[in-house]
């Protein structure tokens, strides 16, 4: 084995009283994938950020090629070789895809000092073209979809001269093809030699790509070593520092009546003539590719953006819903794709988001009462196992897991009949994805309807009673028996396959 | 476990093909001016002609001087509202010094009013930019501040434009070849703002710093830095307005320009710059304040009772942005039907 | 990794008595008693009671406008709705009506003024800014329509002695009770009640609050409807106050009453904000006033107090932050 | 609760509190001078203090800082007449005397106004100005300072009644537009004005910011030989309108002895030896003896007409204090 390439020694960064990063060492080598696994909080992405030059730390050494280096912004990143996908793609929304490239290197510019914009664009299609990302470069990114982002976020990464690559989570919007289009571009970078650190939470990805493995808990390495001596159950095991017995908890559950069925529900551009049937205590899983429109179903069931046409019955009986307040009159519940900016108000308190959802039920005089307060906040981090140091920890402090966790406290206070949950694992670790599935089917055995939307096939198929395909805005193929065929659900959410072989 | 062969053929791009929102607020900008223009031509038969279109041009130098400036600072996620203390204390220090020594060559008064503005501007930046400070908060505390100052300064005295020589107010009144000489320099410094806000690096980063400032800093664009830039410029275009507001108006005392960042705010958020940041273009801020000149000067020619005048102009602003909306409401559209 | 929680605390301060609502508290101390040393008729039951009843406008309008910048609007209209309602009552006075009438049509000018902001803000989709600096134009201009150069003094006894007059035996003016009440039926809802909260989170994360069942559209109109009824009832105060009725009432308190809720620690975006905070700065800047109006102080010296406060506000707590931060990294973050 | 408002003191036991319309102008600057002036013939202790530019609310919080610290006299240029008359009650009846000087406040709510001149000479002395130089014929438009500002409105309704005249019946009066005493805005009501009306002859100022505004726009558009600009001037920052022949003249008066006969006015006040009756006189010093007249008022003498001849005679009239 050749030299390192980095060589990370004694890393530790705090921030005010939070450690996130104590004596962390690795190294990483040229035309080598290198995982770097931990639960949410472990400090992956303030190592990456250390690397990116957005923050410096307080105590250790990074060697760069045999010689100690200093990174004091990210553009001495860049210069240094270094390329970084963040967690969080680090874009400007009102800005164009090109106008999103040009800080990443230098800029095409005419004699006149001024930019040359038909260079960068040219460029931007370039770069976007290598991901197969058809995207205009004259497009806001705020009319971007969030996959797309990612995309645009690869894209920059891969402009230059790259000799260590950092993925933070690359494929948390993305789909099964654009993951695998990723995963031949890093084959390729690695097969020229460039190093590649990749963080991620999906452990089957992380085992297809990595040669060496890297597991932080607590701001610390782990342990470290090649992929082929771990499992995905050894790495969990180190991860969460116990053995996680069941990723995906299924209980069986005894099905009741009909709670909610959907009859050719139509709205233009988004979806077409979509019947769908729930009942009590099962969870109906929608598959489909990013774009498939499951996300506008569900904005259409919670009455965000209501149907065109189509029927909507619960119990049985047709009911109107044209705003998230008919919705929740039929005791419907939606745990929202993006937690950040429909889920939860992060610059707030647990305590002032918890009650959110369920604010008239529980006042009084148009008071809220202290006490109940206090008893739904105790209740949802005890019944929920939100790691929190109490009530008042700004949401935005908790680790993502624990904020879909209070997401979902947000809507269980609603006491719910119909719960809608669109992608409530992006992100999150394996630990707590765990306590997410565990809670889903709590729910479910206690008589809800589920809806389940989820990027992650393995999860959708482990967990759902049932399973809707969508593609392009209409509805697929069904698969309604246990165990379930993985290449043939992933054919019909490609529109490969017409009929369920069922 | 996802195989290749069963991916479907990438989407058509044209779908999510849209035209960029600047062009379509410029465009539907341009309508409602175009719009007004055709409605006072009907109104007030006086109004068509070279003579209107020379005292628009004359009239929005001052508001697009300044609203400039103020689409800079925007442009960052911030706001300047002491903008009409500044152009006040700039425009009666210059027209103290020229009428306290008439004999001055003229850079005199007018080095003065742009240092001042400079420091002026320079101050914000330094507040906003250095400490992360509410930019509102501190603008409005130096707004109070910037008229006290001049209010000091001033105090009794008013300078008019027998006070000053005939060069000075000649420098807001010349024109050549019937373009108006105001007009001559807001185009330059519209045009010079322009380059540098499309077509530079630096004014691509202001707007990015507005439009995510989380991510300007992981980038590492220097957020500190351009947002003082902006103040300061800004400071500086307001110096430049106190020199013209005094030479254009001839009468200068501790209240020119009391509650002029109301009509400078009005102009560049029509022209379709976000107070939120990241959003915006210079071109827009131009046909803002053409917008709202025009409005001005349409109402005064027609002959309504002044007492009408304030409320028919809150109107037609309002209905000017309503209109502005719907029009790029409709624009989108038909983007996205093409 | 969860057993990094820290020691709870023993002293828990409220929620809206946080270090911004100290240092205003502070302030307010300080400025009190530097005034009641300095100026023999400061701390004079009469000088209190002049300086509530003369701040009474400025201090109902406050109120709303905390909530509807709590919510992240703004109406920038306030001081024209208070003209407008005010025009509207003079001209039923003049008219001949009964005064409870002519108050009744005033407040509900500013109740319609307001919910036409709130109209085109939440139904038409445009930027409350700009919309209430169109508004700003249109409602004072509607005053001036109304009364012309003319000025209505005929004023009912009743509505003069309302708002100049103290409670008998007392030196608490009647107008000051009214704003009294509201300001603590404001601050409790804020802070305490189900609509606050609603508030708080629409203005912390609209979509959040939509995407939470809020009635996020009817309560931002509700917001603006209130800031046009309250202006209203303001601006009918306020000419009892002063006796007169003109087109002018009131012209530029907009940027006072935004300045008082800024500097009461509410962000302009929304989200944030206590209603303790904006009480004190209120009642600080009317301190400040009343003193240097007794000093005789220029108004030059007004602005630049006033100016000078709120740039301090913000700068000097920024400054103390960034000092003890130096500071811990020098001790190596051991305090 | 009057407590004392009618006995008499000695105006060198007192505090005069003198309230102008605003500060930063250089008119009630020369009209402290000319209080001051009194004020080291008599003695007495003198505020002279105001909202920096006029507004109602600044002026009621002077009036009670002057009620509270127990000035013997309150006396003020009022904004706005009615506006201020229920503070000025309130001080009347903590026992201090209030009068009015340059704008009157509702009779009743004062005992003495000290008028410059007669509202009504005021306004005709300024029109018969614009109409000798427009020859009696022709359009004119008037560029004013607020539309609530009362005097000036009073000094409008006499000039309206002058045009009713049958010698003026060749002028006609095509718009009242309102320049807020503001340089800018009256400069755009000037050029409207002179835009809209393409045969106008005269721009009627009476305010010196639209006087200057007017004689600017009048320049600037290139119609100064065709239009004649007059209306109310202040030589002290006006005196080379009149030289440079921009202007043929304009009207003021001395703010100076303004503000002398005001303040010998309130010491004779303060003394009892005036009441406010009508026919009661008291000593001015170098102005001579005054008499009150009708509603308690006291007027200064005729309003000046400046011209370029007699401008440079009156500048001691317009020296201001700091
Ligand atoms: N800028 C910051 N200010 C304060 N605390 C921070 C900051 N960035 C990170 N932290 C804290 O540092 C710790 C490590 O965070 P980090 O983002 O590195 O975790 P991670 O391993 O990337 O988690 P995830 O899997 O959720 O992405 C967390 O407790 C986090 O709250
Ligand atoms: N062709 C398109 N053009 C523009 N925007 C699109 C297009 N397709 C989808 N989007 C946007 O992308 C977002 C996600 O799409 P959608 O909700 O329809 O699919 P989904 O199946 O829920 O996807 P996801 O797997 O991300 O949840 C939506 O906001 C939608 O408006
Ligand atoms: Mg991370
Ligand atoms: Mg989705």
């Amino acid at each position: 084995m050749t030299a390192p390439l980095v060589t990370l020694t004694g890393i530790a960064k705090r921030f005010g009283g939070v450690t996130a990063l104590c004596g962390l060492s690795m190294e990483l080598y040229p035309g080598e994938v290198h995982a770097l696994l931990g639960e949410n909080g472990a400090g992956k992405s303030t190592l990456v950020n250390i690397l990116a030059g957005v923050h410096r730390p307080d105590a250790g050494t990074i060697a760069l090629g045999g010689s100690e280096v200093t990174i004091p912004h990210p553009r001495a990143a860049r210069a240094l070789g270094i390329s970084v996908v963040h967690q969080h793609p680090v874009l400007f929304p009102d800005l164009t895809v090109a106008e999103n490239i040009i800080f990443t290197q230098p800029a095409p510019r005419r004699r006149t000092r001024l930019l040359d914009w038909p260079a960068v664009e040219r460029n931007a299609r370039t770069a976007l073209d290598r991901l197969g990302a058809h995207l205009d470069p004259r497009t806001p990114v705020n009319q971007l979809s969030s996959a797309d982002q990612q995309l645009l976020e690869i894209a920059k990464a891969l402009l230059g001269e790259t000799r260590l690559l950092i993925l933070d989570e690359p494929t948390a919007a993305l789909s099964a093809r654009e993951v695998d289009r990723l995963m031949d571009i890093v084959r390729r970078l690695k097969a020229d030699g460039v190093a590649v650190l990749f963080v991620g939470h999906r452990l089957n990805e992380v085992f297809e790509l990595a040669d060496r493995v890297t597991v932080s808990r607590d701001g610390t390495t782990v342990i470290s070593g090649p992929a082929n001596e771990f499992t995905p159950e050894s790495a969990v095991r180190h991860m969460v520092g116990r053995a996680v017995e069941n990723v995906f908890p299924k209980a069986e559950v005894e099905l009741g009546e009909v709670k909610l069925e959907v009859r050719g529900l139509t709205r233009r551009d988004a979806y077409h003539d979509v019947s769908l049937q729930v009942r009590r205590g099962e969870i109906l899983g929608l598959a489909g590719l990013v774009g498939a429109g499951r996300t506008e179903i569900a904005r259409g069931l919670f009455g965000l953006d209501p149907a065109d046409s189509g029927e909507i019955l619960v119990d049985g009986r047709p009911v109107a819903i044209r705003s998230p307040r008919d919705a929740m009159a039929r005791r419907i519940a939606y745990v929202p794709e993006d937690r950040h900016t429909e889920g939860v108000a992060l610059d707030h308190s647990i305590r002032f988001n918890l009650p959110l959802a369920a604010l008239d039920g529980m006042r009084r005089f148009g008071l809220l009462s202290a006490r109940r307060e206090a008893e739904l906040a105790a209740g949802a981090i005890d019944r929920l196992r939100i790691r929190t140091s109490g009530p008042d920890q700004q949401v935005a402090a908790l680790s993502g897991g624990n904020q879909q966790k209070v997401v979902l406290g947000k809507w269980l206070a609603t006491d719910p009949e119909i719960l809608i949950l669109d992608d409530p694992t992006k992100g999150i670790d394996v630990g707590a994805k765990a306590e997410v599935h565990q809670l889903v089917s709590e729910q479910a055995a206690k008589g809800l309807a589920i809806i389940l939307i989820s990027n992650e096939l393995e999860e959708l198929l482990a967990v759902a009673d049932r399973v809707v395909t969508f593609y392009r805005g209409r509805q697929g193929p069904e698969f309604a028996r246990r165990p379930f065929d993985a290449e043939q659900v992933l054919g019909a959410m490609t529109g490969q396959v017409a009929h369920a072989l069922a | 476990m996802h195989s290749p062969e069963v991916l479907p053929p990438p989407a058509p791009p044209a779908a999510r093909r849209r035209r960029s929102p600047f062009a379509q607020r410029e465009l539907s900008l341009a309508g409602v001016l175009l719009g007004l223009l055709v409605v006072f031509s009907v109104l007030v038969p006086r109004f068509a002609g070279l003579d209107t279109l020379r005292q628009v041009l004359a009239d929005m130098a001052i508001v697009v001087i300044v609203a400039a400036g103020q689409a800079l600072v925007l442009f960052t996620r911030n706001i300047d509202v002491s903008v009409g203390s500044t152009v006040g204390l700039t425009a009666y220090a210059a027209a103290a010094v020229i009428a306290a020594h008439p004999g001055l060559p003229l850079v005199v008064p007018i080095a003065v009013a742009l240092l001042l503005g400079l420091v002026l501007g320079a101050i914000n930046g330094a507040l906003v930019a250095t400490l992360k400070v509410p930019s509102i908060m501190v603008t409005l505390g130096t707004l109070y501040v910037f008229r006290g100052a001049d209010s000091a300064l001033a105090g009794s005295q008013q300078i008019t434009a027998q006070n000053m020589p005939p060069s000075y107010t000649a420098l807001a009144s010349w024109s050549v070849a019937g373009i108006p000489g105001m007009f001559v320099y807001a185009a330059v410094i519209v045009v010079a703002a322009h380059l540098v806000v499309r077509h530079t690096l630096t004014g691509r980063a202001l707007l990015a710093t507005g439009s995510g400032p989380d991510s300007a800093e992981r980038m590492g664009i220097k957020a500190g830095k351009l947002v003082f830039g902006a103040y300061a410029v800004t400071g500086l275009l307001c110096g430049i307005a106190g020199v013209l507001w005094g030479a254009r108006y001839g009468t200068v005392d501790s209240s020119a320009a009391n509650g002029y960042e109301l009509v400078v705010l009005a102009a560049v958020v029509i022209g379709g710059v976000s107070i939120t940041g990241g959003a915006g273009s210079i071109p827009g801020v131009v046909l803002g304040a053409a917008v709202l000149t025009v409005i001005g000067i349409g109402l005064a020619l027609l002959d309504v009772s002044p007492f009408w005048l304030q409320a028919i102009q809150g109107l037609v602003i309002i209905v000017a942005i309503t209109l502005d909306l719907v029009l790029r409401r409709r624009l989108a559209a038909r983007g996205r039907a093409a | 990794m969860t057993d990094s929680t820290t020691p709870s605390r023993n002293l828990r301060l409220p929620a809206w008595l946080g270090p911004w609502e100290l240092m205003l508290a502070a302030l307010v101390v300080l400025a009190f008693v530097l005034a009641s040393v300095t100026n023999p008729y400061f701390a004079t039951a009469d000088n209190f009671a002049i300086t509530a009843i003369g701040a009474l406008g400025l201090c109902l309008m406050v109120v709303p406008m905390a909530w509807l910048m709590v919510a992240g609007e703004i109406d920038l209209s306030v001081a024209s709705i208070f003209g407008l309602s005010a025009a509207i009552f003079g001209l039923t006075l003049r008219a001949g009506l009964p005064a409870w009438f002519a108050i009744i049509l005033g407040v509900l000018a500013g109740a319609v003024a307001g919910l036409v902001n709130g109209l085109l803000v939440v139904d038409i989709g445009l930027p409350s800014l700009i919309v209430t600096i169109g508004t700003l134009g249109l409602y004072r201009g509607c005053a001036y329509i109304l009364l012309g150069n003319e000025g209505i003094s005929d004023l009912p006894h009743a509505l003069t002695s309302f708002a100049q007059d103290t409670v008998p035996g007392t030196l608490v003016p009647y107008g000051f009770l009214v704003f009294l009440v509201l300001a603590v039926v404001a601050a409790v809802l804020l802070h305490r009640g189900a609509i606050g909260r609603k508030v708080l989170a629409i203005g912390s994360s609209a979509e959040v609050a939509r995407f939470s069942g809020l009635a996020v559209r009817r309560i931002k109109r509700g917001l603006f409807l209130f800031s046009g009824t309250v202006a209203g009832v303001a601006g009918i105060a306020y000419s009892g106050y002063i006796s007169t009725v003109r087109a002018t009432n009131g012209t530029g308190l907009e940027l006072v009453v935004i300045g008082i809720v800024l500097i009461g620690g509410v962000s302009m975006y929304g989200g944030r904000g206590s209603f303790a905070g904006v009480l004190l700065a209120l009642v600080l800047v009317t301190i400040l006033t009343s003193w240097m109006t007794l000093d005789d102080a220029e108004t030059a010296v007004q602005y630049m107090v006033t100016g000078l406060l709120m740039v301090g506000a913000v700068v000097i707590p920024a400054l103390a932050a960034r000092i003890r931060a130096a500071r811990g990294r020098r001790t190596g973050g051991r305090s | 609760a009057s407590t004392g408002a009618s006995a008499p003191k000695s105006i060198r036991d007192c505090n005069l509190t003198m309230i102008p319309k605003s500060t930063d102008n250089p008119y009630f600057a020369a009209v402290h001078t000319g209080m001051a002036d009194a004020q080291r013939e008599l003695g007495g202790d003198l505020s002279f203090v105001g909202p920096a530019a006029g507004d109602v609310t600044g002026q009621i919080q002077r009036i009670q800082s002057g009620r509270q610290r127990g000035s013997c006299v309150i006396g003020l240029s009022a904004v706005d007449s009615t506006a201020v008359a229920p503070a000025l009650n309130a001080a009347r009846d903590h026992g201090a005397k209030i009068m009015a000087w340059d704008g009157d406040v509702a009779t009743g709510s004062r005992g003495i106004f000290v008028n410059m001149a007669r509202t009504d000479a005021i306004g005709r002395a300024q029109f018969d100005i614009l109409a000798n130089a427009m020859h009696r014929t022709g359009q004119f438009g008037i560029v004013s300072s607020q539309a609530t500002a009362e005097v000036t409105n009073k000094w409008i309704a006499a000039m309206h009644a002058e045009l009713a005249r049958p010698e003026n019946k060749g002028m006609t009066l095509v718009k009242t537009s309102y320049g807020d005493d503001d340089a800018k805005k009256s400069y755009d009501a000037a050029v409207a004005l002179i835009r809209a009306y393409p045969d106008l002859r005269g721009i009627m100022a009476p305010t010196p910011i639209a006087l200057e505004a007017g004689v600017k726009a009048a320049t600037d558009l290139g119609v100064a030989d065709r239009i004649v600009v007059t209306g109310l001037g202040n030589p002290s920052a006006d005196a080379q309108l009149l030289r440079n022949g921009q202007v043929p003249a304009y009207v003021l008066w001395s703010p100076r002895e303004l503000g002398y006969l005001a303040y010998y006015a309130a010491a004779a006040y303060i003394s009892g030896e005036i009441t406010g009756r009508q026919g009661e006189s008291f000593s001015a010093g170098h102005l001579g003896r005054r008499t009150v007249g009708a509603d308690g008022e006291i007027v200064l003498g005729d309003p000046i007409t400046f011209t370029k001849d007699n401008v440079d005679d009156y500048t001691r009239d317009f020296q201001t204090t700091d």
